[in-house]
């Protein structure tokens, strides 16, 4: 039997294959598909302070080995989320990580204050990457000192394990992965969306209602590489890998990078069972290779 | 556990007209779970390009056969991919997905407003309605006569059938909404089901609120997952209270009440 | 007949179908396949003050509906340039722009002084996203003071008109756009690749010999997209969008977020003549839609 | 004007053994144009992904018929893509490229050595050669028996065929270089030609040198484009005084002179 489990900064996984933010809601659909305990875990959708009703459709369009979204972080806001779906979740079986997103440090220090106590949560995630209305639309997590900023006011309200999600639309990753380091995060997840746009020649308009959206999928694949790999160097702090995987040859590009584990996001929006097949593959690899523990393969495509 | 996306044979794949398509797949356990007002998940081919699947409705359930039917009409690139396939061809599928319409069991004639290629739901639809002894009225409108595909199937089971073009090209020169009223007038149905462009769902909910009968539509939007997971395909709906809630098409839908879906624009 | 000719600050092109620079050579190749005098113009493959000898390969890698390339600026030097293959260009009747890279801004200021009297050439484009090894391996072009400096360089040494060739490697491209055109460039062309990684698991380390490459190809279109749209808010300067064209509506998607011309860059590696098929593809659109000239849809996506 | 990208219809797609499969396409301007030892670019798919060709040496060139064919290993997404393809499939073709190898008509007999599939582009021009009445002698190595395809198809033409495998499991026990010294002691060639691994090709190339025979090896590289635009498939080569230059294996090669091939590692 080959070794699938990883720890990160005290979050154990039993294998390192993780449901991505926004593409797995909060489990219950795609547990209707396959046993969610095959999976080291689930970062569920986006959460906020108060409920969010999203941005209006189309939310959706194709790209070329990809697709925008624009979702706006649809979700019913925190209270519900920990009344009605934490419970459900916490009896399935798999690491539960709440990605919390906010408009102001304050938002995000009160949903980490919120969350802490409530039982089955085994992590934080702090997505970083929305826009910042005030900052002129750029993102949080594209500047490095509110970035950090937001990180330690959630580490001063929790002692969950805190992931910073970072924002892949910077001129240096290395800069805000260091500075969220610095500030307390336990674990870095990368990539979140890259900013895009789709035009519909036929209207001459943008497709999506809210014009630009964010691209992911298998065209991102060899950005969200490339900054784990830059990440994996400039700092220690375990990384969560993500963009574009969708099988197990895919999941271990990030992993030979540096990626401890890994996250499928759209994968899972072209076939439910994608985060299953990547995990079973994963063991399969390692199997047929000989590798005893995935933990050996962790950055070796650093080495030599 | 429900059944994942699997790849599924081809059986036949013919042009009915000019941009029109039926497809026929061998899916047993589709077959088996399928309800009318269903749809599935298609994808055309097994490349990462196009990347998601295309939400087609259900348009014929062979459980006996095992075999699925789609009819479609070709406007971009996925669609222009599936009218390339072959029998002996695999395509991958997911489904039988979202909600399917309800069978009103105390309604003794139902009428089904269909608006172009609409009416790809409406068949089976039509098949389980007159299966349980119901007079089933097919209301069919399109641009054109050009447009018109699909109708002979319900005259097949017995429906009355009638149909309108803008143009006049065939049958009324007119609206579907105009048949709609025209058999209102003449006889009231127990329940309708329309599938169709917005304006045209949304002129027969109108109707059938303003008449106080029964209703069901099914919607179309956008879809990034087809199972309900991406948020990608909201429409506003009311809730119990008449508040404004989201549902998603592709779980909730794609066949709502038409007096509790909300008209934006 | 339709009207493709486009004019953008003085340089006048009788489509607005360009040849990106590094996937054309210098013309003689695709001269083979057709008539280069059916397009606007090439940019040529990029020159530096001394030849170069690139990178060790592998130098190119396939990624989902795009490739990396670490060409790293094979050529044979601005001297030679100008000896062999201008001449021969500027009997094909087409527009020619010469790509200039450089190590320092002095680098770019002698090639912009020797190209300057050299005739044929109708344009300079200056690509500042070559990578600054003193300031840690970023690119010129992420920095938007240095990306200012080395335009009013070329500026100072020339009469042609001044492309400045963006990195989208950038936390805001319209920083960089507005430095750019504050520093005198006349036309800004964007976007060159987007640095990304691809891993070979058999072997477990990366495919290319320098590890990272530029991502190019449709896989980036919805980026290039964004930023072209992006650009043409924020400055009065005329676009060159490029990015994964590889068909008309690919074309039109740029020309209506803003550029007033295309160039076609990975498509040319997938077929000799892409760059001919959006062409006469834009001709033929225009005549179906009863539009008369092309300059009408620039920007029309920005419209209500 | 050369011809552009085009697509071209399979006639036949047969595994000779597993991993291995010969194409055959209806392509009657290739057909007319090419020469031993120049590739065409093939892509499986429409799809833009995967997006680049993939280089294949021509194998089989039929003016007659107009067909060319292709001898390929499957060794990974591209190839893959080629084994699924079916007679009647459409496929594009960019081609042929490459200068192809130099016919030494003064040679009385030459010798082709062969490393796995390596074998591919020897065999048109085996028939060239013997077509100019030469004696040629193919001197065919790879890891197993396995590994061995189309030497019969040299027999056929009447060459002589010599085999080697590193493990023994069919002729002679290890490599295809083995072989030719045996035949450089029995017979001096006019020319050598050589296709196959790097390190063969490196071993061949020494040989060929020290005993002072002309010789031409067909080079890999990744490539980009195969036209000769894009820079990705540079080697190292020596210019007439000697001086380190590079080459493009697309444009220049694949064939190059074997004493002006510089090895690096
Ligand atoms: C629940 C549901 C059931 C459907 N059933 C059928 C059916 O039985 N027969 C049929 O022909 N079509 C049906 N459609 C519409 C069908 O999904 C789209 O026509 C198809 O996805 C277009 O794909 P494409 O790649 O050809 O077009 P694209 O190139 O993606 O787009 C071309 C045009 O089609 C429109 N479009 C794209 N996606 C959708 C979508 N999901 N819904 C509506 N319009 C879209 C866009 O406005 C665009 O302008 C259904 C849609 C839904 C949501
Ligand atoms: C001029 C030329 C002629 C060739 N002729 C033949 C032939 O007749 N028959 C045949 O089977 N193969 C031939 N090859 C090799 C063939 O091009 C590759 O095996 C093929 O491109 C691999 O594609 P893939 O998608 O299956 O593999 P990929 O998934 O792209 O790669 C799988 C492995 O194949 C290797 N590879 C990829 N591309 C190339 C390449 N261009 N050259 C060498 N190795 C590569 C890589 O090292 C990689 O590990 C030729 C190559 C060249 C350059
Ligand atoms: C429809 C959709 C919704 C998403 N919503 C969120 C979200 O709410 N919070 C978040 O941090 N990331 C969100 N993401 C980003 C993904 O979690 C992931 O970082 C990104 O899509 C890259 O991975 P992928 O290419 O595997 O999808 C969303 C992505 C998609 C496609
Ligand atoms: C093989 C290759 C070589 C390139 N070389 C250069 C170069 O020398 N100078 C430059 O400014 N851009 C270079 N580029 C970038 C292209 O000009 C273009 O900006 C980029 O590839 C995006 O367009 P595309 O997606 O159409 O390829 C190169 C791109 C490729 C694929
Ligand atoms: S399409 Fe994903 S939730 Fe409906
Ligand atoms: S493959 Fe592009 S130059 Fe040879």
């Amino acid at each position: 039997m080959v070794d699938l489990t990883v720890e990160l900064a005290g979050l154990r996984l039993k294998n390192p294959v993780l449901l991505a933010s926004g593409t797995c809601g909060y489990g219950r659909e795609l547990s209707e598909y396959f046993d969610l305990a095959s999976l080291g875990g689930i970062m569920v959708k986006g959460t906020t302070l108060r409920p969010r009703s999203g941005n209006i459709t189309p939310r959706i369009a194709e790209t070329p080995a990809g697709l925008l979204n624009s979702v706006g972080l649809q979700n019913p806001g925190v209270k519900k989320v920990i009344e009605t779906e934490i419970p459900w979740l916490a009896k399935q079986g798999l690491g539960i990580i709440v990605n919390i997103a906010g408009e102001s440090p304050a938002d995000y220090a009160a949903m980490a204050e919120t969350l802490d106590p409530v039982a089955g949560i085994d992590a934080l995630e702090v997505n970083i990457s929305c826009p910042n209305v005030e900052a002129g639309g750029l993102a949080f997590g594209t500047d490095a000192k509110v970035a950090a900023d937001i990180i330690s006011w959630v580490r001063a309200k929790t002692k969950l394990p805190v992931i910073a999600k970072l924002s892949p639309n910077v001129t240096d990753i290395t800069e805000i992965a260091r500075a969220v380091e610095a500030a307390g995060a336990d674990i870095i997840s990368l990539i979140n969306t890259l900013q895009g746009m789709v035009i519909d020649v036929e209207t001459g308009k943008p497709v999506l209602s809210r014009m630009m959206g964010g691209l992911s999928g298998p065209a991102v694949k060899p950005v969200a590489v490339r900054m784990v790999w830059q990440v994996y160097k400039a700092v220690k702090t375990p990384i969560i890998g993500m963009g574009g995987i969708t099988t197990a040859a895919d999941a271990l590009e990030f992993i030979m990078a540096g990626a401890k584990a890994v996250a499928i996001g759209s994968a899972t929006l072209t076939n439910p069972c994608a985060a299953l097949n990547v995990a079973e593959g994963l063991a399969e690899w390692l199997v047929a290779k000989g590798v005893a523990n995935i933990n050996e393969l962790v950055g070796i495509a650093h080495r030599g | 556990m429900k059944t994942g996306k699997v790849f599924a044979e081809v059986k036949e794949s013919i042009c009915l007209k000019p941009g029109f398509y039926r497809l026929v797949l061998k899916a047993s356990q589709m077959a088996k779970e399928a309800k009318p007002g269903q749809f599935a998940m298609l994808w055309p081919t097994k490349s990462q390009e196009p990347l998601l699947g295309r939400p087609i409705s259900l348009h014929g359930i062979d459980q006996k056969k095992g075999e699925v039917s789609f009819l479609y009409q070709t406007v971009g690139r996925g669609t222009a991919l599936l009218a390339n396939l072959e029998a002996g061809n695999e395509i991958g599928i997911l489904g039988p997905l979202g909600n399917g319409f309800t069978l009103q069991s105390n309604a003794k004639k139902v009428v089904l407003v269909a608006g172009g290629i609409g009416i790809a739901p409406l068949l089976p639809l039509a098949a389980a309605l007159k299966n349980e002894g119901k007079k089933v009225e097919l209301l069919f409108g399109a641009a054109k006569c050009d447009f018109l595909v699909g109708m002979d199937a319900f005259a097949d089971l017995g429906c009355a059938v009638a149909v309108a073009t803008v143009d006049g090209s065939l049958g009324q020169k007119g609206l579907a909404t105009d048949l709609l009223k025209d058999s209102l007038a003449k006889e009231r149905p127990g329940h309708i089901y329309a599938c169709g462009p917005k304006p045209m769902l949304k002129a027969v909910a109108e109707i059938a609120t303003e008449s106080g009968i029964p209703c069901q539509i099914s919607l179309e939007e956008r879809m990034g997952c087809g199972f309900g997971v991406c948020m990608g395909c909201v429409c506003h709906q009311k809730d119990e209270n008449g508040k404004e809630k989201l549902a998603r098409v592709c779980k909730e839908g794609p066949v709502f009440e038409a007096d509790e879906v909300i008209w934006h624009g």
